[in-house]
């Protein structure tokens, strides 16, 4: 080959590199390893961690522990799916583009919007993109926030925020819903988007229908972050006057993987599909006149229109979104509305267990679908230490996020998670509250197990 | 050509919604165990859904056959040659797939405790070292999702650290050569973009860039450069253009796309980059996904760090003789805040760290001297045929890991266009290079073969394009009605675009 | 027709050894970690291999796209409509692959202690009770690999049995529309077959069967039926036939490759039947590989069960309030012996104990409607055609899960074999019935559509058939040529057979 | 659909069904579960076995904990290769027929034999069907064989030949060899085949050239059972003399899966062709002369020939066979040797190791590849117990088959075993033994982390 290109070795066609900025040394790496040992190494790390087979997790906050079934992984695995690269070349990448098309449909029926995009890379960053829609569809820079909306994706909306510079203003919760209030108080003409999320946060089903009306009232895009696994039994964003419905597709088909990767979901009204951030796909027929699907709307694109595009994102979460799919699929129209109601019941079920247990109250009274939060009348970390001993992760502690409630703890509900394993965690809440009360006794006990929940 | 239709082509496809059957369904799911009540009696009635979403209702046989089928009407990098220029479409290891599936890291929840996520966390923050290591530079976030989150990362902490010193900056310096997402992150990140031109070598022009500096200094925020750029090739002024940068006072951005050129042979750091992102799904082997996950970790100097994503993930020295351990750090004051939830696509991190620890440093290394034979033989097997005249290199020089033809003679004397090349390839069993990009060489094909690939595809294909040629000189429309051989042939993108057809319309 | 080749017809296949070059792999192996000896120090040099054997040299991404490649030239059961008759290619969950996978199965050693293999066994316990319900016999082995081995393994048994008793019979009897491994097997177990005449119903000849027996009462060791047998039709005389055989001291048989018709309807041991063997590659969703692996598990009726296959898995009730435990029991006096290494095909044990809890009491019960409807209702749809005429149901009733019809009319009508109809049957995307079996059905097609196969699939199938009886009454040379699509077309058998290559001759 | 078939119900059909024959009950089974639910139960299952990952395994004895690299998984589970039936036609199973024309390849290659079939079901039955072509190749009924041979093996031949009628006669082993002298004796004019096993299951190369001399000699065949995992170092057994070589199939590319399914290789000269049980593919043409495979010498098989065919084999373990090949391929002809050679490296140093250890001494001194028996100055099963309770499955118990040998312990290497965790077991081998030695002190200890061993 060297003769070909007329080159002695290959260290002359490293000679277009300066030599003092060649590195001259061999990076302070390891040597390579044999797939074996590298199999055995990651291994040795994987069992450090308490996964959800190690410990029943009650923790959510945007991301479940859902069975997600096994035909998702034999199809998300198949060479064809997981190896191309984005579909450029339709004529070789109907699969891919067909799964984009199948997939905008099932998004734009849950949200109840007519234009999806073919996901984003996941929920917090969506939020984020919808912002800078609503700046270009509106012209404005201000966005009014409910505290009921993620953390991570009041947090990111501002990190985007200061780049493309506008304003975030919040709007607190009031018996765990947006206060309405405050909320209408704080919408004005300057606002380009009001943005909620239903469930909220807390786990509260919020009235985004009246709390929109404010957005409406001044001209602002309504922006609903919602939970997808819910969308079988709430009203669709879309009928409650959204303009914008996105979230976090984990709960869909993708596992933790510890945050990611999973992918984000956009639908939007049809007046902003020239809009829409992320790869679109369209329908249309080939010079034979058979059906085939393209990337649509290129236009809006980074490759096409570079600094005019309407967002910067190039490679996104295909793969993930096809899971999404193939786990909708897998649902059904029956299954889907039947593991919302299911979730319901479980949940309902949950909250009146805890909620029984003496040290513990809810947090709000509002209804909730999979998710609720508890007031503890002890420490909630040390709580959480005692539980996670017993092989319970009991859920997510809101101080993290929210100091006005430092003794919030938010319980998730899955499928998974059994009457059994419920019954479970209320004796261990229990008996943790009493042994933190019981002062003294309970430090000694504490650590040793602690220890062990960590291995 | 091929007039009748291959069995793909007959078998119209179907959606699977079109496959639906009301009844049918694959899940069965466990019982509430829970008493039953009404839903209205948990949920006021008027936030419920009327009718549940039309989703597809099939039984898993056929929703297996489904995908199966729409899995072999794609081209994938496991069927063949895939040279697609800026893309790096290198073998994906199945190892990868299997150490991410161990339930120690598929099924960790992101919100768990970070003394019992101790590997998850031990296993980032190595990753970072790494990749610090690789790119020359001290510091590293993992969290940016893609390249292009990357790069708005990095704008996003160019204006930190310009408004940590008082400065408010407004332009972003950018070759013409950049690839899209470049000028569009300086966009999203409230900058405005300054093309600099490219000179006869295929670098940055010099004078143009000192024009535009000098133009106004102070409102220089950043440069964002590849080196190699997109056409494949070194830019030997690195040096003195980081100087002129740094000199005016900002940063210079590194767009690591094309880092599987240079691993373990040149560092951006060295080079004087101040913030550089990766693209684990190209260099780092993580599969593309037919367009994603992948990961866009970016590494920075010292100056830059304070203002770093939140979280961080960082190693602590054990107390008392115990060993380190690793936490989440959010106590980070000057941070420009988070970019996405959670800690980033750990997924994506547990198979480019496997990809590191299977190739370590003599392999990364091998692995860019491969990448950049490949390339540069495959230049010259082309140069040797019809290629040399009809689709001439754009900057005759050695290449790097790619390299960018021209095929404007080609347009001019045979009347076929690269998109013509292209789609007359895909009957080859070859996914086209890219084209029409970089923008400013004219009917561009960017050629990248990768490490992975043997020299009997690259003479393949380059046989295969000589034949094109041939063909073309006998008969240019064979080629301009190409494809003939693929489950579809050219398809109406302009339709698609005008009457958005973006949904499958449902029957009640 | 199709002059032009198909895109996978053009590209001529070459084997992995074709592909292999000097130098290339894809293995890394660990170090050895030990002072490196000379083997000949080891090992006596003359036991020592001149030249490491020639197997192909190749990098792990061509090898990926090499079975990749060869896959696609694979039609299976996720691909479409395989009604196979006699081989059940029922729908294969893939929740089965999922749980056989886990390291907890996958990688348990056979002969680890069973105090520590104490889940395996339980499962295979468990299993074992379920077939044992399902057939109606109280005791199992799961040791046999496969039908026929399950076969032989009945035929071991009854010699075991009637030698205990201090007989030896020399003949087993079986239909003359008996599967080829019923006799293959006979004969391995050194008996000698008698072949049984079938009625005008399709079921056993009475008359036949009696005089067969009366010949020689004594010698009459076994009978082996199908129930329903290969023509799918449950046989009415079966309480009778079993008396007979009994009667004259034998044993009685059931092939249990057609259970699928009964499951949760009707038991071989409440018909009479002594030995059983099951085939969980076809009942139980054990998907069968191209060709296995799959399992043959035998359940007995107390008099046999003295004699079944060692070790056998046993409950044992724990003592002083501990609970049961499992254990392999090998003291097993009257015992035939091993048929196999270790314990059996458990990962298909596992496969097909999480279908059984899957579908459970009901579930087994609605999958053979489902199976016996499907099949009725494909009969009904073919009649309802051209085949009503060409190809003729062999015996006209009600059938269980599968049908045979014959394709003489058609032949001689049309001259059309039934070989032709099964390759033109390719071009539609169909995978043929069984032809040709049983044999004495003329020009036999044997159609067995499963209960995962949805009307649709039925109806195209039916539609197809119509499709091509009109076609070659139009043209038969159309389908005697046929398969056009496929990617190779009919293949030289006889070649392959009269002067036989087996192995690719390897240059040094 | 009823309607279509002219009945009322389903039930209808089943009428064909003598009455008292229905069962009219439904069956006495749980009943079904969802995906979710099963999967808890099987892992529940799954989480009672102490497997290689949850102990070091040393065990062998014809089954070895080698690593089964990712693309064996990957490509084993594609559904092409996955769920299609024996390649009846070949028009549309090119792909599954070249993987059996490729395999047969490779197994002629690592035998020195020029015909291999595609696969049987394991290892021995195998042996039992080599048994069965003796018999019908030489008319004779008496087999020779040496106890070298897995007693598995032994016995599953004794098992057939109960039933087509032939005698076995067992040759005894001497300092771990099989003992020459008493094969050559025991060898006649009657003798159908002499069957050998290389390595034998002490872990000792025969000398098979040598010992084959005498079925030469009395015109019976010569039968070699292998490890595949050795013929990469080993001289091949067709140029030992084998007229078939044949084995357990598992080390190359198959999981342990507590004992199968795996696969049977079995090779044999040109003069048994027509006598091979089990499938065979062919190379050919088709009509347009394009190259093709197809099942070939189908005049041996059940289905067309019945009572006169060669054997009875119809299901075998193709997907397993194919596994075998990936994993061939992916050694590659060097990376093969080299792991013969690491296997012999390694286990010469446990050897030495574990020899030195106080109270263990070799029960053989003949050369090994990757196995080697030991002998014990302590109960076996006790110092077994006290190494499982240390998370060592520290060998296998000879005791099991051979009550000549009840103080002997076979242990196992392969590339898995690494240099610590043989130091490792010297250690726990050489304490166990003197717990035990230790009288009293022992019993109390044992139990207690005994059970743990068996969670
Ligand atoms: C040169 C270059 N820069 C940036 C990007 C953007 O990376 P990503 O697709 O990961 O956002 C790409 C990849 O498309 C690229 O080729
Ligand atoms: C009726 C019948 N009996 C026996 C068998 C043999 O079963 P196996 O292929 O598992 O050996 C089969 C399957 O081919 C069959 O259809």
């Amino acid at each position: 080959m060297l003769a070909t290109i007329g080159v002695g070795s290959v260290d002359e066609l490293f000679e277009q590199i300066p030599a003092p900025l060649r590195l001259g040394r061999p990076l302070e790496l390891p040597e390579g390893m044999s797939e074996a040992e590298v199999f055995e190494r990651l291994a040795a790390l994987a069992a450090r961690n308490a996964d959800a087979e190690e410990q029943v997790c009650f923790v959510g906050a945007g991301m479940y522990d859902h069975y997600v079934p096994a035909i998702v992984d034999a199809i998300t695995q198949r060479s064809e799916f997981l190896t191309p690269y984005t579909p450029y070349q339709p004529e070789i990448s109907q699969g891919g583009l067909q799964v984009m098309f199948e997939f905008q449909t099932a998004m734009s029926e849950l949200t109840g919007l007519p234009v999806s995009n073919a996901g984003l890379y996941e929920g917090p960053s969506s939020v984020a993109s919808a912002g800078y829609l609503a700046m270009a569809a509106t012209k404005r820079r201000r966005f009014v926030v409910s505290r009921g909306l993620h953390p991570h994706s009041r947090e990111t909306l501002k990190t985007y925020a200061v780049g493309y510079g506008a304003e975030v203003v919040e709007v607190g919760l009031r018996d765990g819903e947006t206060d309405a209030e405050a909320l209408a108080a704080a919408v004005d003409g300057e606002t380009a988007a009001v943005f909620l999320q239903n469930p909220n946060f807390l786990g509260a089903v919020e009235r985004v229908e009246a709390l929109g009306s404010a957005a409406k009232q001044h001209g602002a895009l309504l922006v609903v972050a919602a939970d997808p696994m819910t969308l079988g039994i709430l009203k669709p964003p879309g009928e409650c006057g959204a303009d914008i419905a996105l979230g976090e597709g984990q709960p869909l088909g993708n596992r933790l993987d510890f945050g990611g990767p999973s992918f984000g979901f956009f639908c939007a009204t049809e007046e902003q599909i020239r809009r829409m951030p992320g790869r679109i796909a369209g329908e249309t027929d080939d010079v034979d006149g058979r059906r085939g699907f393209v990337l649509a709307l290129q236009t809006r694109e980074q490759h096409i229109r570079r600094e005019k595009a309407t967002h910067n994102i190039c490679t996104a979460q295909a793969l993930n979104a096809l899971a999404g799919m193939v786990h909708l699929a897998w649902l059904g129209r029956e299954g889907f509305r039947e593991l919302g109601e299911l979730l319901v019941q479980r949940t309902a079920y949950a909250r009146e267990r805890l909620a029984a247990v003496e040290g513990v109250e809810l947090l709000h009274e509002a209804p909730v679908v999979r998710e609720f939060a508890l007031r503890l009348e002890a420490p909630v970390d040390r709580v959480l230490e005692r539980c996670a001993a017993r092989g319970i992760a009991a859920g997510y502690p809101l101080g993290r996020d929210y100091p006005e409630h430092e003794d919030g703890l938010l319980v998730a509900i899955t499928e998974r998670r059994t009457k059994a394993q419920i019954d479970e965690l209320a004796e261990a809440l229990g008996s943790a509250i009493q042994a933190e009360r019981g002062a003294l006794v309970a430090n000694s006990a504490t650590n040793a197990p602690a220890e062990q929940g960590a291995g | 050509m091929a007039a009748v239709e291959t069995p793909m082509q007959r078998e119209r496809t179907r959606t699977i919604y079109e496959k639906s059957k009301p009844g049918r369904r694959a899940a069965v799911l466990p019982d509430a165990e829970a008493p039953a009540r009404p839903l209205e009696e948990l949920i006021p009635a008027d936030l419920l859904r009327a009718e549940p979403p039309r989703l597809p209702e099939v039984a898993e046989p056929e929703i297996v056959r489904h995908y199966n089928k729409l899995s072999r009407r794609n081209f994938d990098l496991d069927s063949g040659f895939y040279p697609l220029g800026s893309c790096t479409m290198k073998h994906n290891p199945r190892l990868n797939e299997r150490v991410a599936a161990l339930p120690g890291h598929a099924r960790l929840h992101p919100a768990q405790d970070p003394k019992r996520a101790q590997g998850a966390l031990e296993l980032m923050w190595l990753l970072q070292e790494s990749l610090g290591e690789i790119c020359g530079l001290p510091h590293v976030s993992l969290q940016p999702s893609a390249g292009s989150h990357g790069e708005l990362a990095g704008l996003l902490l160019t204006r930190a650290f310009h408004a940590d010193r008082g400065e408010e900056r407004s332009k972003v310096l950018a070759p013409d050569t950049s690839h899209g997402t470049n000028p569009a992150s300086v966009t999203m990140a409230g900058y405005e973009v300054v093309k600099v031109a490219t000179n006869v070598r295929g670098g940055v022009e010099m004078d143009d860039l000192r024009a535009k500096i000098d133009e106004d200094p102070d409102q220089v925020a950043c440069l964002m450069l590849t080196n190699p750029n997109t056409l494949g090739l070194f830019d030997e002024n690195i040096a003195e253009i980081a100087a002129l940068i740094h000199a005016a006072g900002g940063t210079l951005y590194y767009d690591g796309a094309n880092l599987n050129a240079v691993m373990g042979h040149s560092r951006p750091g060295d080079m004087g980059f101040d913030i550089v992102h990766l693209n684990l799904h190209k260099s780092f082997s993580q599969p593309h996904g037919g367009g994603g996950p992948g990961a866009g970790p970016i590494a920075v100097s010292e100056r830059i760090e304070p203002f770093l994503p939140r979280p961080q993930v960082v190693r602590r020295e054990g107390d008392n003789g115990d060993g380190p351990s690793f936490d989440l750090d959010l106590d980070r004051p000057k941070s420009i805040g988070r970019l996405r939830g959670f800690q980033g696509n750990f997924g994506v991190f547990v198979r480019s760290y496997a990809y590191i620890l299977s190739l370590g440093a003599d392999g990364l290394a091998e692995a860019s001297e491969t990448a950049v034979l490949n390339a540069n033989y495959l230049k010259a097997r082309l140069a040797e045929g019809r290629a040399a005249d009809r689709l001439p290199i754009a900057f005759d020089r050695h290449c790097m890991h790619e390299f960018v033809l021209s095929g404007r003679p080609m347009k001019k004397e045979l009347g076929l266009a690269t998109l013509d090349l292209a789609k007359r390839l895909l009957d080859f069993g070859f996914h086209p290079p890219t084209v029409y990009f970089p923008l400013l060489v004219e009917e561009a094909l960017m050629v990248e073969p990768t490490e992975t690939e043997t020299k009997e595809s690259l003479d393949a294909f380059a046989d295969a394009v000589e034949a094109i040629l041939v063909e073309a000189e006998e008969d240019p429309e064979v080629a301009k009605q190409a494809p003939y051989s693929t489950p579809v042939r050219r398809l109406d993108e302009v339709k698609a675009t005008r009457r958005p057809v973006v949904r499958q319309a449902l029957a009640h």
